[in-house]
């Protein structure tokens, strides 16, 4: 679904000015684009195939900041960078959240592949990263121990 | 419902950080007894090209604070950041990179 | 030697009725006259207003508050002592075994409701036990303000004599220690009988994870 | 804005020494640097000029201590004597009493919902979080001289250390000794300097564990709570005489807030 997007960006970008004046409003529909199926997927490894990223492989460049312990769930602040050269979309995961989906980005020209976000967390729990460049994928993950949980009341 | 939102965007050495403050609940099916309420997109807009777009769940935090980073950037561009719920409640808000 | 001091003290402060005592320093605990507690009482009467099962008489000193409140919490041991006897004699220890449910016992252990104007009368009330000390080991978030109490019966037995100190400790610390810092749960009807016997049996059952 | 350029150094600062030793100390300082305080300043931004009560006026004239509508380092000026109230007043009591006054407006009205919650923050908590932001980095320098002043103190120290209520508590049964903690919560001791300084340089405050603002008043009447006794009227002599007894202990030090709290 996504990648069927950027394509249409792209290809948008291609066709120049007028063109893209024309195609603001279903661009803007396409803006709305929510992958139900990845949010809902109750396992890292579900959720990764929904988003079509799955079989990725371990990748130093992609850099994971966030406290190692963390006193309450309903905030923990993560902080990631991909170092991979042409970095297209990081998504975050946290394995042992009930929907392990937490956020994907996709980064057009102009943006780097950075994002500094506050997920919530129910237990202690590996913090996924996969990254995708020139079509490929790559993942990183970081434990983060939780001392209170912070997804329901 | 869509409160106040609040951005800064900066030049830092190379790259102009952007920094997005939202209000809302985020809030998730445990609180909310199967009707969670939380946003789901999130644009970002420099001179009216997006640049980020990006899809979140009832995992981020309530009010959600956001960081980004563009590559390069010039003092007076601007920037927009737009977010939309999955009620359909949206908000937006601009400024100027300083 | 200090007692006498302390005996001639205060009747002086007392003349000077609700004497404003010599500004004490920064970083110091203030001396506190007979007539700074009726100014205080009164205030606090003025300014608070009972809210659910926290009514207003709880502002009202007993004599052991009274005591501690004068003395910076260490009275001299003349005036200690006949008000430790009174708090002893007071208490109503059930016969026979002592030791009750170790499991009942941590819950009112680790529980930190009771007694507080947002807690239903009638719901149980726990003891707020874990708030101040380390008593299972298993349980990692514990405080550090009272003894650590892990291993307690395993070090003392639980011959009836420590069954009923335990009890007594918990039904009435004032009995033991006038300005002990720990809450009176049983005097002040927090905890009934079977929830102290159950937390007898929390620190003296040699099968409870305390003793392991 | 002064929160979205906050280094990671500034956020450290905020910390009391014994919170670096903590194992939280790393996630304490990023959740500072990404907390949604802003947004609240925002909000009492929006109050602080919304016309309100009876005489349909804004606060924006509101005298907190350093002259009508001058916001810059009123909150580092707070709790003083106020010569039109005669009687010392903390942040808090003062907005209630400019709202009585400027705003017409009666204090039941006023009072109706002085603690908010995550989904709606209290009118006091916003104005609080705006006027406080306005002292950040100056020098906290409450009122210590008038007689007033002096016998506010006073007060709040006996009162710190006044044992009452069906559990015997006083505000030192937990914050009396140093280096103990109720559960994994360590406890400043409020009546030394070195206690007071990092932790009341801090307040209002932003709440990780509730999502929610909280301020000085809303801390005493918990506080009180946990103590098993009645609940303090807010703004009252008791409550003003508690925070003044703690700020005036952390005299000098700048202003960090508005911060966050565990």
């Amino acid at each position: 679904m996504i990648v069927k997007r950027r394509g249409l960006l792209k290809v948008a970008g291609a066709m120049g000015a007028v063109l893209v004046a024309g195609l603001l409003k279903p661009v803007a529909a396409l803006a709305a684009t929510w992958n139900k199926e990845a949010f809902g997927s109750k396992s890292a490894a579900d959720a990764l195939n929904r988003l079509g990223t799955s079989g990725a492989e371990a990748n130093s460049g992609i850099v994971i900041e966030a406290p190692q312990i963390a006193e309450n769930g309903a905030v923990v602040p993560i902080e990631v960078t991909s170092r991979i050269p042409g970095t297209t979309s990081i998504a975050v995961l946290v394995d042992k959240n009930p929907y392990p989906l937490v956020a994907r980005f996709d980064f057009m020209e102009g943006a780097l592949p950075f994002v500094k976000l506050n997920a919530k967390m129910g237990e202690t729990s590996d913090v996924r990263v996969v990254a995708t460049a020139g079509g490929k994928h790559y993942v990183a993950t970081k434990e983060i121990k939780v001392t209170i949980g912070g997804c329901g009341g | 419902m869509a409160g106040p939102m609040k951005m800064r965007a900066t030049l830092a050495g190379g790259y102009t950080d952007v920094r997005v403050l939202m209000t809302h609940p985020m809030a998730t099916e445990q609180q909310t007894k199967g009707q969670p309420h939380f946003i789901q997109n999130l644009t970002v807009k420099v001179n009216g090209k997006t640049v980020v777009e990006g899809q979140i769940s009832q995992a981020i935090s309530r009010n959600p604070v956001f960081s980004f980073r563009l590559s390069g950037g010039a003092k007076g561009d601007k920037i927009e950041v737009s977010w939309l719920d999955n009620k359909g409640d949206t908000n937006k808000t601009e400024t100027a990179v300083a | 030697m200090r007692t006498m001091r302390r005996a001639l003290l205060l009747p002086v402060c007392v003349s000077l009725a609700a004497c404003t005592t010599a500004p004490t320093s920064v970083g110091d605990r203030p001396k506190v006259s007979p007539g700074d507690l009726e100014q205080i009482t009164a205030l606090l009467k003025r300014d608070f207003r009972p809210r659910g099962q926290a009514t207003m008489d709880r502002i009202e000193l007993d004599e052991v508050q009274r005591l501690c409140n004068l003395h910076a919490d260490n009275p001299p041991a003349d005036l200690a002592r006949p008000l430790e006897e009174a708090q002893l004699k007071a208490i109503p220890f059930p016969s026979g075994n002592l030791i009750g449910d170790w499991k009942n016992g941590e819950k009112i252990a680790q529980s930190g409701r009771g007694a507080m104007w947002s807690d239903k009368p009638g719901v149980q009330d726990g003891g707020s036990c874990y708030n101040c000390h380390q008593i299972s080991p298993k349980v990692a978030a514990f405080g550090t303000i009272g003894p650590s109490l892990a291993g307690y019966g395993k070090t003392r037995g639980n011959r009836p004599e420590i069954q009923r100190y335990v009890y007594g400790k918990i039904y009435n610390s004032k009995a033991y220690n006038a300005c002990s810092p720990m809450p009176r749960l049983g005097h002040s009807k927090t905890l009934n009988e079977q929830q102290i016997k159950d937390l007898v049996g929390l620190l003296l059952d040699p099968a409870s994870p305390v003793n392991q | 804005m002064r929160a979205i350029m906050g280094s990671a150094a500034l956020a450290l600062a905020i910390f009391p020494a014994w919170a670096q030793q903590s194992p939280y100390a790393d996630y304490q300082r990023m959740t500072a640097e990404s907390a949604p305080i802003e947004l609240f300043e925002l909000g009492g931004e929006e109050l602080w000029k919304r016309k309100q009560g009876p005489k349909s006026v804004s606060l924006e004239q509101c005298d907190l201590g350093q002259g009508p509508g001058e916001l810059k380092g009123a909150y580092a000026g707070l709790p003083r004597y106020f010569k039109d109230a005669d009687r010392v007043m903390d942040l808090e009591t003062r907005l209630l009493h400019c709202m009585m006054t400027l705003q017409g407006r009666s204090r039941e009205d006023a009072t109706k919902r002085v603690f908010g919650n995550a989904d709606s923050p209290s009118e006091m908590e916003l104005l609080s979080m705006y006027v406080a932001g306005k002292s950040h980095g100056m020098p906290m320098r409450p009122g210590t001289s008038h007689p007033k002043e002096k016998a506010t103190y006073q007060l709040g120290q006996k009162l710190y250390f006044h044992r009452a209520g069906p559990w015997d508590f006083s505000c030192a049964s937990c914050h009396g000794e140093e280096g103990k903690r109720i559960r994994m919560s360590e406890l400043p001791v409020l009546f030394k300097p070195q206690y007071a300084r990092p932790l009341m340089a801090t307040w209002p405050a932003y709440r990780v564990s509730t999502s929610s603002v909280v301020t000085l008043q809303w801390r005493m009447n918990d506080c009180y709570r946990q103590m098993r006794m009645p609940e303090p009227q807010f703004g009252s002599d008791t409550t003003v005489a508690l925070i003044t007894f703690m700020t005036v202990n952390a005299e000098g030090v700048p202003y960090r807030g508005p911060a966050i709290k565990r």
